[in-house]
């Protein structure tokens, strides 16, 4: 069934809600106005105000109300309206919810969701990529889907694991892009990259926006004979390198590409993996294309010039062509 | 008072126009309601010796510190001579010499920053009053607990205004918190606290002179609630239909703007004439410096790679 | 009542012994004065029903859910066969099965963890009533703010101690708040509230019950503000040089054991022979499980690399 | 002379509060008590209490108002009592601090410090290595001494810096190491990184604790021939590219070790970078020594399998020589 990034979504939440009793949503106005961005439209009707919680602007004490409930049982789904205020509620994820499973074994099935990103206009308060720091956490498991079926599957199985999850939607994606996801029950087991895109020359290793901009600049290469690789990660923690060296050590060329910011990015964890572990296949060095390091700006112009595009991406991947 | 209350009343209807034509450019967030609290409270500093730290419905503050119309606009707009370069928009700028520091998104975080801008000056014998403001959902952030008993701990003049505009976003106060009125806090930080009718401008201007004295006084912080309603959606993509429209006809009766005219033309100080006049030419202005804000590009794109740092090493500013 | 009291007071007097002893590992946190509290408290609950999320200076606590000496020890002592495997120490862990939940180091952190563990059986339809706790200082936290007025906009049956012995490590109230007494914060949140002499089990006891009829009636959470004397540092390691002399004179003219003691001989409930009997027993049954656990070896170093995770993927717990 | 890494950071507060009264201090026990390390012993008597300030248990508050403060022309170093706790006041640093600059040019010259670390035996939330995190935040300058003299200098230069600092002190490091450190004002600037020990053969690329596990290996590896490198990089923003870059050109090998758990630690940018663009130049892949991706546990069994130490650097130093 065709559906857009932010359908794939509700219907995966739609769908584990209706399943399993113990899964629950709460959030800042996910109830009567169905989300800042009608994520959760119609679930209020349907599920009722004990399961669709409206909550207080307080996101320590919707993270740690999770927390609590996860302990007791449930998989609370918690919403941050925008990704960038999960720095109120940071506290809980890092130091409860993400050392719980190793000091307590008892598991914290819970996951917080919410729109990140940037590249619509919107703010430096509006747009982070922040997932670099849970990847730094420990015990939290960090999945960036970038395609309408993968953020379903992820989602559910998201919502199944028995860790806590920090679930990266991307906003220029919810209604951007739109694609074939299965209908009921459909997992997409974190921790497995996926192959969008086969190739010989080079491999780019992506998340979340920019496998989009790394599948548009392979498109642009390709008329130059360049037949790239482009692996999309999904899932940050558990990080699937086997997929990842695999496809380096077959193309003998790598450039990483995420939304974040360059510097302490994920791209630098990813870039070091592969300059270690596929050494002596690399035939260049890896490269990172990434956003400038600044916070993401509110004019037009100035975000065009902080964010990563696929312009860039196609050059980058030139240069190390012709390295 | 009443130019400021037209000013913050028109800057809307620009505002509102300007969205209407698509022109706008990020959230907007209407004023509609809480013109009086605005004004009233800017009116009751010394701006040039307090400082203004404005929430996304306080315009009507920055006109009361002496902000422009074309700057305003340049800022609001983002646009080439602003004066954050397009790094951000909306009432997010700071203007030094202005004494106004604006707001950045995540609701609360700027109340211990302007404790920590009256700490600064309590440090060095001076009292500089710091005037703030948080929403009815806003007032749940954590960060607003600790400001307050920070605040009134180490006795700092500062003065947060709660605007409970009976709604935060879609979610009403009955989902909020769970006290009657939201001043009650302020005994649990044992700060002065009152609850007031935001839409009656002199009313908002007395309860924070009142604080105002407090505060020179060293007497400590005071938390003002003022009561209102949020006359229109969040911002402009929102239609608000979860709010009762009798809620909206109930207050519009009280529209802190027309009810502060009628009581200047009941007392004859004003006439009609005059203040439609006033209106017209305040909205013509507004929209002149819209249009001329809009004539100005978009920043230039290397704005956006520059200043994530002052410095790398040096000393004073 | 008065075993607990007892097993409180003699589990201080034998982790102090250690601790003299250089053997103790970790910081040793006295409950010296603040037993009254942790008893009573933990009383007022069901422990087939209710959940405990103590702090660290609740072991009286731990003991009324049925915490086995010898497993509390190797908890304390992060030995081999303790609950966290040698992770954490102290009064960190978390026993499922008695229904407690310890804390984290992080101050407040837990309160809205505790108000979700009630939240998710509201969601059941059934009462679980959370008791927590704060002290002094750590109810400055933003997180403490954000989770009273949660759990009382959605009426969780929350009970949080605030346990005010005059101290936050060598912070006096005066410097950590400015309102009267704490539990005047429960008018800000709209919810129940009450401060009591944290020195009186039976008035802790009576107290945390009404708050317990009233969580359970539906009425939501209570805060319930205990005022005793921390009479020892914050850690062994701190010699409290800062607290008055009289001050710790005056208060140990109220300390809750000998106190509540006194009162049963008096009523002629026990003789003193009877109850110098128990401490001696009890004192010694300590000392002997402690020395069981320093039998225990530390735990096995791969434990260190085990669990950061429960699982890759799978359903249910 | 002779300071502890302590003594060496009392110092340069002092020497700057004494020089410049736009410097005070805020922090939870700072004052009577002297400090949880007693730090700032002393400090109450002779400042006084209005430029030594207790506060209540807020480290938001703390952090943000020290914000304001600096926004108001002061230079104030906040405390955090263990560094674990500024994930209270994260939001703080990340949202206000670090993006006021970018939005707003005006400096926010303050310093958050704090003691960090593990291997005392503390326990999950008394040992985290933080510091990735502000590396990935934008607008914050992150410092990381090792020795007490840089400890000194740094804190000197962090102080005048016109930018937010997050100062980490290793808490391990604090009366364990001992130097000679120059009296009055002495700074270091910030994004020199240090060769604290000259070598041929590899470069080892650390800072904080893991220095003296370095030199320790350096020391170890030098009687089977192997000449070590040692560069302590002293600050993670900004970073001292080109030194790094010169050593490990000059070796051909590098090690990064940091004490921070592996994935997503500050060692991924390090070794992305020099793997990148030190390419042609190495004759064996860089390999990273960093804690276990875990909590820093409390029993000493189990803290010494998690974190990283001298012989498995000195293991890391062989295997690459050997490559
Ligand atoms: C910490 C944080 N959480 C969530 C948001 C998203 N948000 C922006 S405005 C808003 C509602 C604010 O309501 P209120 O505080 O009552 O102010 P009002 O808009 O009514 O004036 C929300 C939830 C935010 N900006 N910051
Ligand atoms: C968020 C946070 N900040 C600082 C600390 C360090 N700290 C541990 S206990 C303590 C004092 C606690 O005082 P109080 O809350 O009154 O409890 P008491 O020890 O007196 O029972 C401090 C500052 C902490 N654990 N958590
Ligand atoms: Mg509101
Ligand atoms: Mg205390």
């Amino acid at each position: 069934m065709q559906m857009t990034y932010l359908e794939a979504i509700a219907d995966a939440l739609r769908v584990e809600m209706r399943r399993d009793e113990r899964v629950f949503m709460i959030g800042e106005d996910i109830g009567t106005y169905g989300g800042a961005f009608k994520l959760t439209k119609g679930f209020l009707d349907e599920f009722g105000p004990s399961r669709i919680i409206d909550a207080p602007i307080s996101e320590a004490a919707i993270i740690g109300a999770s927390i609590g409930a996860a302990l007791n049982g449930m998989r609370p789904v918690a919403e941050m309206q925008f990704m960038d205020f999960v720095t109120n509620g940071f506290n809980q994820i890092v130091t409860v919810a993400g050392t719980t499973a190793y000091r307590w074994a008892i598991p914290v099935p819970m996951v917080v969701r919410g729109p990140s990103g940037g590249g619509v206009g919107a703010n430096p308060f509006h747009s982070r990529n922040s997932e670099a720091w849970f990847v730094h956490a420990t015990g939290i498991k960090v999945v960036c889907p970038a395609f309408p079926d993968d953020a379903k599957g992820l989602m559910m199985a998201s919502i199944r694991d028995n860790d806590p999850v920090v679930f990266y939607e991307h906003k220029g994606l919810y209604r951007k892009i739109k694609g074939d996801v299965p209908e009921g029950e459909y997992i997409v087991p974190l921790g497995k990259a996926r192959v969008v895109r086969q190739g010989s020359d080079v491999s780019v290793i992506c998340y979340g926006s920019a496998v989009h901009m790394a599948l548009a600049a392979a498109e642009a290469v390709a008329a130059e004979g360049i037949n790239v690789e482009v692996v999309d990660i999904r899932t940050l923690v558990p990080f699937d390198e086997e997929t990842v060296l695999a496809s380096v050590r077959k193309t003998g060329r790598a450039v990483v590409a995420h939304e974040a910011v360059l510097t302490g990015g994920f791209g630098g964890e990813i870039a070091a993996r592969i300059a270690d572990k596929a050494f002596s296949y690399l035939d260049a060095p890896v490269k990172r294309v990434a956003a400038f390091d600044a916070p993401t700006p509110f004019a037009p112009t100035l975000e065009q010039a902080v964010l990563p595009n696929s312009d860039i991406i196609a050059n980058t991947i030139r240069a190390t062509c012709s390295f | 008072m009443l130019r400021y209350m037209i000013m913050a009343r028109e800057f809307d209807t620009a505002m509102l126009r300007l969205y209407r034509q698509g022109k706008a450019f990020g959230g907007v967030y209407s004023q509609l309601g809480n013109e009086a609290v605005s004004v009233g409270s800017a009116l009751a500093l010394d701006r040039t010796k307090d400082v203004l730290f404005p929430m996304h419905r306080n315009i009507g503050g920055h006109f009361v510190f002496g902000q422009t119309l074309d700057q305003l606009m340049l800022n609001h707009l983002a646009r080439q001579g602003s004066q954050m370069r397009g790094t951000d928009g909306t009432g997010h700028y700071a203007d030094p010499a202005l004494r106004i520091y604006g707001n950045v998104s995540h609701l609360g975080a700027m109340i211990p920053v302007a404790a920590g801008f009256s700490l600064a000056d309590k440090l060095r014998g001076v009292t500089t009053v710091s005037m703030t403001y948080i929403g009815d959902g806003g007032a749940q952030v954590g960060e607003v607990h600790e400001a307050l008993n920070f605040a009134s701990v180490h006795k700092i003049p500062l003065i947060l205004i709660i605007e409970n505009n009976q709604y935060a976003y879609s979610t009403p106060n009955s989902m909020e918190f769970a006290c009657e009125r939201l001043s009650d806090r302020a005994v649990g930080y044992g700060m002065a606290g009152a609850t007031i009718d935001g839409t009656d401008v002199e009313l908002v201007y007395t309860t924070c002179s009142e604080a105002v004295d407090h505060a020179r006084k060293g007497l400590g912080p005071t938390l003002i609630e003022t009561v209102t309603m949020r006359m229109r959606g969040h911002a402009e993509h929102d239609d608000f239909s979860y709010v009762p429209k009798e809620l909206l006809e109930e207050w519009s009766a009280k529209d802190p703007v027309e009810r502060y005219i009628d009581r200047l033309i009941d007392d004859g100080v004003v006439t009609r004439e005059e203040t439609d006049e006033l209106r017209a030419s305040i909205l013509n202005d507004m929209i002149a410096s819209i249009d001329r804000a809009l004539e100005h590009p978009w920043p230039a794109a290397e704005e956006g790679l520059k200043n994530v740092f002052m410095s790398t090493a040096g000393e004073g500013h």
